[in-house]
C-alpha cells in the first residue's frame, strides 16, 4: 500500500508524514506540487505547513498547484485524501470538503497538546478508532478556526461528517468545536490537529495519532 | 498603466477576530463612539497597460477565485484614476 | 554622475559624509591611507558599514581574543571549526558535526517588534545555512522592561509573535529561550535568537572565494532599499544620536522566501557544487563580497548593474549597503554554474552571475562600466579598526556589593512561607512563559525529544541510533550587574547544568553578550569582566567557547542595561530514548536534593519580588561541583536510575519543587532537612543543585553513587497523589491554587 | 451613523512578501498584464454617531498609532457618505 505525500513550496510536515506512514507500516512516496502526476499512489496525506508562506489565505495559492488537478480526480474517484492544518486548508480551497479555515479567534498562532473525540469512525481515515474515543494529538496553526454557514454546518452534523471535535478547549474558534470533516463519502478528510505529530513516544504526546495512518493501509488492504 | 483596487472583506455572519481586537483598542485607548470595526485586505494591482474593459474582466476573475474565497468573503473592485 | 574611482583620485578635496556614516575622523584617515586616495561612494558605504561596531567589533575584538586563546578541543574531541567561522562546529560522533549560534536583534526589535524579531531569526538561520548545515532548531533570549509597563505591552507581542511568525512559518522547531523583566531593558530590549543545525562532516562549507575563474552567485530575493545603513547606524549608535542619513532602516522578512532558500541550498550542497559560501546578515553585499574574496586568496570582480533590484532607483552604494533580507551568495566553478541555475529554478529561486574569482588580490566593483570600488579586500572584511577603550572598575561597584540582602526582612512562620511562595511562583520572572511558548511550534520536523517548559530542549539527530542534542540557552543580568565576572560564570553554569539535567553531556557553548556603550569604562570593564569569567569557566569546565555575538550601545541616554551575557551551551545525549525529563509524575518515587545549600540570596528573584532589592554578591560558583553533578546525572541517565530530574535556579528549591509537580500536575510531601532554615532551604540560588525524583528499587543504588563521588545528597521528600505540595511543619498548598498563581500572569497583563 | 474607512499599505520601498506571492500566483494563473501587487489593510469603522471634524481627528490619530507602524506602513482616510 503506498501512500503519497505531497510537498508544496512551504510544506513543512512533509518529512513527519512521511515518517507516520512509514511507522504505520506503509510504503511512503514523497509527491512534487508541480508534478500533475500521483505516480500511482494508493493513497495521499497533504501534510501541514505554510504553502506559499499563507500569504492571501492559507492554502489559496497550493490549491491551483498542478499536482492537485489529478488529486481532484482521484478524490472526486473516492481515493483517500487526508488533509493536516495546510492541507486541511488546500482542500476547502479546492472546494473538496466544505467551509473554510479562517484566523484563531485570538488571533495568536497556538501549539498545545490537544484533547478530541473521534466523532466519527467509519471514514477511510478513523476506521482504526471507536466512536467516541479520546484522544490527545498535537495542535499547531495560526488560521484553524473552521467555519460554515448554519445550513452546512448542521448539514455535516445530520450526516456525520464531523470526524472529530475539541474538547475541554476550543483552541482556535471553531464553529461547534469542529476540529475535522470528511466529505460525503468518507474519502476525503480534512483535520487542523497533526496526527503525524503522535506516532512515537519519544517525540509526540502519545501514539494516538498512528491510527489516522493504520486506518487507511487497513480500509485499502480490505477493499 | 492603470490601477485597480480590489477589497476584500469577511461577510458580516463570520466573525472577525481581528476587527474585534482592533475595537477593543480603540476602547481601552480611551476613542469613543466607535461602534464596530471591521478588518480586510486591499489589494492595488498595477497593470501594464490600459484598464480596458477585458483587463478588468480578467482581475475579476482573480478577484472571486483566487483573491477572495466566496464560502467567507466578499469583495469590490474599481478601476483607480 | 558616477563617483569612479578614476573621479576620487582626481578629486582629492570633495568633501565626504564619512562623519553621518559613523567613520571617525581617525579611520576616515585610514581608509584614505590604505587607497592612497579618497574613498569613492561606493568605497565610503563599504567601509563605514564594515568598520561599524556591529560588523568590526572593533571594542570588543581585544578582549574576545581570550576565547580563541584557549584549547578548542571539547570532551568528545576536536571542533571541526571554531572562532572566526560563521560558527562553531562540534563533532557529535557518527560522522555528524553540529552548529549552533546566537545573534542579537535588539534594536530593529524595539522600533518595528515583529519585523525586528522575525529578521533576528532570518538571520540567524542563515549563517547555520552558510556553514553547509540543514538547520533543525531555534531558540530565543527575550528580555524587556517592566511587565506592568505601557512599551512591554507594546513590544513583547509583537517580538513573540515575530520570533514565531518568521520560525515556525520555516519548520523549525523552537525548543528553549528565556523571557526575563527588569526595568533595566525599558526602552532596550534584548531579543536574541539561536539556530543549531546538522551536517555530515564532509559538507562542512566555509565562507571563501578561490579558484580563479569561479563564478560569483547572488541568489535568493531582489534587492531593495530597505535596511540600509541598519548595520552601521541602527546597530552601532544610541537611539539619541540619529544623524542625518538615516533611511527607513527596517527590514521586513519573507520566510517563505527563505524556507525555499534553505531548501534550495541544501540542494545544492547535496549536488556538491558549491565551492564557497556565504549569508546576507548585516551590511548585506559589501560584506559577503568583501568577507568571500578576503578569505580567499585571490581576488574577486563584481559587476553591480546585474544585481536584480526591487527598486531600480538604488545608488550604487545604496546596492552595497542594503540589508535586504533572504540573500545568499555563492562562489560555484564555470561547469556548475548551469545545474546551479536549474537547482535555483527548480525552487522558485532568483539566481545571477554578478561577479567572477580573479588574480588580482582585490575587489573590483564595476557599475555601468566605470570602476567604482577597488580596494584589497582584507582591509574591508578582516582589518577593521581595533581599539583598546579605556574601562575602570565602576566607583558605585564597591557600594552595591555592599547593599548585602542581609537586612532584608525575611518571612519567618509558615504562613509567611506559603504567602511568600504563592507570590514568587506568580511573579514575572518565575511565572509560567506558556503564553509566549506556545506560540512556537515545538513539534515540527518529528525530533524533538524535549522542549519548553524542559530544562533544555533535546533534539534527536540521528533516527537509527537515538544520538542527540541538548541545548540550553541562559543569563542573569541582576547577577552580572553585582559582579560580571561571577555572574557571566553564573549563566554558563545555569545554561550548563540544564543540559545535565536532561542526562546529556555538555560540550561546547556559544554566547551572546549584550551590554551598554563601549566608550563607557564602567561598561567595558563590566564587558571586559564578563568576557574573563566566561573564557576562565568554560577553561575550567572542558567546553571551548565555539563563538558568538556581541551587542553594544544597549542604553537609553547615560543609563545601560544590566550588562547580560547570554551563554548558550550545546551538550550531546548518545540516545536520546535515554533522557531524563523534568516533571514528577509517578506517587511513591523519592525526591533527592543534590548539592549543598548555603546562604544566598544576593540577586535573588526573592529580594527582587518581595523586596525590589539589588545589592550584594551572587551566589558562589563551583565548577568542580557542576563537573561532578553532571557525571552523576550522565551515569544516571544512562543507567536509568532517575525518573526525573530539575534544575534549581531562579527562585530556588521552592520554584524547582513548584515546577515538578504543576507539570503532570502530581502532589508531592516535601520536608525541610535538618540544619537549614526553612526560608534559606526553599528560596536561596546556591547553585549546583538539583532536584531529582528517583524510583524506590533504585534508590539505593543512586545515592551510593553520589556518596561514592562524595556528592551531598539528601532526601527531601516523596511524590503522591494528594493535590498538594506540603512542606511539613510550615505550609501546604493544593495544586490548583498552584497552578492558578503561576500560569494567570501572563495572559492576564496581555489580555485584550 | 457614518463609517471612516482606513486603508494602510506598506510603504512603496518596504518589500512586500504577501503582494509578492499574489503577483507569482497571477502569472501562473495566467492572468497576464499585472505588473506589480501589494497587499495592505482595510479597516471599516462604523461610529456610532456623526463624522464630525473632532471624531475624525481621533480616527486619524488612532490610525497613525495602532492601526499602522509609520516605519513601514502610510495609511490613508476617508469617510464614506
Ligand atoms: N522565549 C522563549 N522561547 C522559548 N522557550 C522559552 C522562552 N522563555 C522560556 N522558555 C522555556 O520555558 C521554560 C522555563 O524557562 P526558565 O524558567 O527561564 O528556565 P530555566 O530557569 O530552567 O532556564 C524553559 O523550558 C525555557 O526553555
Ligand atoms: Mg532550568
Amino acid at each position: 500500500m503506498t501512500i503519497g505525500v505531497v510537498t508544496f513550496p512551504g510544506s513543512l510536515d512533509d518529512s513527519d508524514a512521511l515518517r507516520a506512514v512509514r511507522i504505520a507500516s506503509g510504503d511512503a512516496v514523497s509527491l512534487w506540487h508541480g508534478d500533475a502526476d500521483l505516480r500511482g499512489v494508493d493513497a495521499v496525506v497533504l501534510p501541514g505547513g505554510f504553502s506559499y508562506g499563507d500569504y492571501l489565505r492559507c492554502g489559496a495559492i497550493a490549491r491551483f498547484a498542478p499536482i492537485m488537478e489529478p488529486l481532484i480526480d482521484a478524490a472526486r474517484g473516492g481515493m483517500p485524501i487526508l488533509g493536516i492544518c495546510n492541507g486541511f486548508q488546500v482542500l476547502c480551497e479546492a472546494h473538496l470538503l466544505p467551509g473554510a479555515l479562517v484566523r484563531n479567534d485570538h488571533r495568536k498562532f497556538v501549539c498545545r497538546d490537544q484533547r478530541l473525540r473521534i466523532e466519527n469512525a467509519s471514514t477511510a481515515w478513523t476506521s482504526s478508532y471507536e466512536d467516541g474515543q479520546e484522544i490527545v494529538i498535537p495542535l499547531k496553526n495560526g488560521e484553524g478556526g473552521f467555519v460554515a454557514d448554519d445550513a452546512t454546518l448542521d448539514r455535516l452534523e445530520g450526516e456525520g461528517r464531523v470526524v472529530a471535535r475539541y474538547l475541554e478547549c476550543n483552541p482556535n474558534g471553531s464553529y461547534r468545536d469542529i476540529a475535522g470533516v470528511a466529505n460525503e463519502r468518507g474519502n476525503v478528510v480534512g483535520l487542523m490537529p497533526h496526527p503525524e505529530h503522535a506516532v512515537e513516544t519519544l517525540t509526540g504526546p502519545s501514539t494516538d495519532g498512528l491510527g489516522f495512518f493504520t486506518s487507511v493501509l487497513m480500509s485499502m488492504a480490505a477493499a | 498603466m492603470a490601477r485597480v483596487v480590489v477589497d476584500v472583506m469577511l461577510k458580516p455572519e463570520i466573525l472577525d477576530p481581528q476587527g474585534k481586537a482592533v475595537h477593543g483598542a480603540l476602547d481601552r485607548l480611551g476613542f469613543e463612539g466607535v461602534s464596530s470595526v471591521r478588518q480586510g485586505k486591499r489589494f492595488e494591482i498595477e497593470l501594464a497597460g490600459m484598464a480596458t474593459p477585458e483587463a478588468v474582466a480578467e482581475i475579476e476573475k482573480a478577484a472571486s477565485t483566487l483573491l477572495s474565497n466566496p464560502v467567507i468573503e466578499d469583495f469590490s473592485l474599481r478601476v483607480e484614476p | 554622475m558616477i563617483d569612479t574611482t578614476e573621479n576620487a583620485a582626481k578629486t582629492p578635496d570633495h568633501p565626504q559624509p564619512w562623519a553621518e556614516l559613523g567613520l571617525r575622523a581617525n579611520e576616515y584617515e585610514r581608509v584614505r591611507d590604505i587607497l592612497g586616495r579618497r574613498p569613492t561612494n561606493a568605497e565610503l558605504a563599504m567601509y563605514s558599514v564594515m568598520w561599524s561596531e556591529h560588523c568590526s567589533y572593533k571594542s570588543s575584538k581585544v578582549h574576545l581574543r581570550r576565547f580563541g586563546e584557549q584549547s578548542q578541543v571539547t570532551p568528545v574531541g576536536k571542533l571541526l571549526a571554531g572562532i572566526g567561522e560563521n560558527a562553531g562546529v562540534v563533532d557529535i560522533g557518527n560522522g555528524l558535526a553540529v552548529t549552533f549560534k546566537a545573534e542579537s536583534h535588539n534594536h530593529p526589535s524595539y522600533v518595528e517588534p515583529y519585523q525586528g524579531a522575525a529578521t533576528g531569526v532570518g538571520g540567524i538561520v542563515r549563517d547555520i545555512l552558510a556553514m553547509g548545515a540543514r538547520p533543525v532548531g531555534v531558540m530565543d533570549s527575550l528580555r524587556f522592561g517592566p511587565l506592568d509597563a505601557d512599551d512591554t505591552q507594546r513590544v513583547l507581542p509583537g517580538v513573540v509573535a515575530g520570533v514565531g511568525g518568521y520560525g515556525n512559518c520555516l519548520g523549525l522547531p523552537n525548543i528553549g529561550g528565556e523571557v526575563v523583566f527588569d526595568p533595566s531593558y525599558a526602552g532596550n530590549p534584548l531579543v536574541n535568537a539561536l539556530c543549531v543545525g546538522v551536517m555530515r562532516h564532509e559538507d562542512l562549507h566555509l565562507a571563501k572565494a578561490s579558484g580563479v575563474g569561479n563564478q560569483v552567485i547572488l541568489y535568493g530575493a531582489r534587492t531593495g532599499g530597505d535596511g540600509i545603513g541598519g548595520a552601521s547606524i541602527l546597530a552601532s549608535e544610541t537611539f539619541e544620536s540619529e544623524g542625518p542619513v538615516k533611511r527607513p532602516s527596517v527590514q521586513v522578512g519573507d520566510p517563505f522566501m527563505e524556507k525555499l532558500l534553505i531548501e534550495c541550498t541544501l540542494e545544492l550542497f547535496a549536488a556538491e557544487i558549491i565551492a564557497g559560501i556565504q549569508d546576507f546578515g548585516a551590511a548585506g553585499l559589501s560584506c559577503a563580497t568583501s568577507e568571500l574574496a578576503s578569505a580567499g586568496e585571490g581576488g574577486m570582480h563584481v559587476v553591480l548593474d546585474r544585481v536584480p533590484l526591487r527598486d531600480s532607483t538604488l545608488a550604487p552604494e545604496e546596492i552595497l549597503m542594503s540589508e535586504s533580507q533572504e540573500r545568499m551568495m555563492a562562489v560555484v566553478e564555470p561547469a556548475d554554474v548551469e545545474r546551479f541555475m536549474k537547482i535555483c529554478a527548480k525552487w522558485d529561486v532568483q539566481a545571477d552571475v554578478v561577479g567572477e574569482v580573479n588574480a588580482s588580490g582585490r575587489l573590483t566593483i564595476e557599475w555601468r562600466g566605470e570602476t567604482i570600488v577597488d580596494v584589497p579586500p582584507r582591509t574591508v572584511a578582516h582589518d577593521g579598526p581595533v581599539y583598546e577603550r579605556p574601562f575602570a572598575r565602576p566607583d558605585w561597584q564597591d557600594a552595591l556589593q555592599a547593599a548585602s540582602p542581609a537586612h532584608l526582612a525575611r518571612p519567618s512562620t509558615g504562613d509567611d512561607l506559603r504567602a511568600t511562595l504563592l507570590r514568587m511562583v506568580g511573579s514575572p520572572n518565575l511565572c509560567s512563559r506558556a503564553w509566549v511558548t506556545d506560540q512556537y511550534d515545538r513539534y515540527v520536523l518529528g525530533n524533538t525529544v524535549l522542549a519548553q517548559p524542559e530544562d533544555a530542549g533535546v533534539l534527536r539527530i540521528d533516527e537509527a541510533s537515538g544520538l542527540g542534542i541538548a541545548l540550553s540557552l541562559d543569563a542573569n543580568g541582576r547577577y552580572a550587574k553585582l559582579d560580571p565576572y561571577t555572574g557571566t560564570q553564573l549563566a554558563l553554569a545555569e545554561a550548563y547544568r540544564n543540559v545535565a539535567v536532561t542526562g546529556a553531556r555538555p560540550v561546547a557553548v556559544t554566547n551572546c553578550l549584550n551590554f551598554g556603550s563601549p566608550e563607557d569604562p564602567d561598561v567595558m570593564w563590566q564587558f571586559a569582566e564578563a568576557v574573563r569569567g566566561l573564557a576562565d569557566g568554560c577553561q575550567e569546565l572542558g567546553t571551548p567557547v565555539t563563538g558568538g555575538n556581541v551587542s553594544l550601545y544597549n542604553q537609553t541616554a547615560e543609563t545601560a542595561i544590566h550588562p547580560t551575557p547570554v551563554v548558550g551551551v550545546l551538550g550531546v545525549i548518545d540516545d536520546v530514548s535515554r533522557r531524563i525529563p523534568s516533571g514528577f509524575r509517578t506517587p511513591g518515587h523519592i525526591i533527592y536534593l543534590l548539592g549543598g545549600t548555603r546562604d544566598e540570596f544576593g540577586g535573588s528573584e526573592w529580594a527582587n519580588v518581595v523586596h525590589g532589592h539589588l545589592g550584594g554578591l551572587p551566589p558562589a560558583v563551583d565548577f568542580g561541583a557542576e563537573k561532578a553533578l553532571a557525571d552523576i546525572l550522565h551515569s544516571a541517565a544512562g543507567d536509568g536510575m532517575i525518573a526525573a530530574a530539575h534544575d534549581v535556579s531562579d527562585g530556588g528549591v521552592a520554584q524547582a519543587l513548584v515546577e515538578s509537580v504543576l507539570r503532570h500536575g502530581v502532589g508531592a510531601r516535601v520536608w525541610v532537612p535538618g540544619g537549614l532554615d526553612p526560608f534559606v532551604f526553599l528560596f536561596s540560588e546556591s547553585t549546583a543543585r538539583v532536584i531529582v525524583a528517583v524510583p524506590h528499587p533504585d534508590e539505593v543504588r543512586f545515592t551510593g553513587m553520589c556518596a561514592a563521588r562524595g556528592y551531598p545528597h539528601e532526601r527531601i521528600g516523596v511524590v503522591d497523589d494528594e493535590g498538594v505540595l506540603d512542606v511539613q511543619g510550615q505550609f501546604s498548598v493544593g495544586i490548583d491554587e498552584l497552578r492558578r498563581a503561576h500560569e494567570e500572569t501572563l495572559p492576564a497583563a496581555f489580555a485584550e
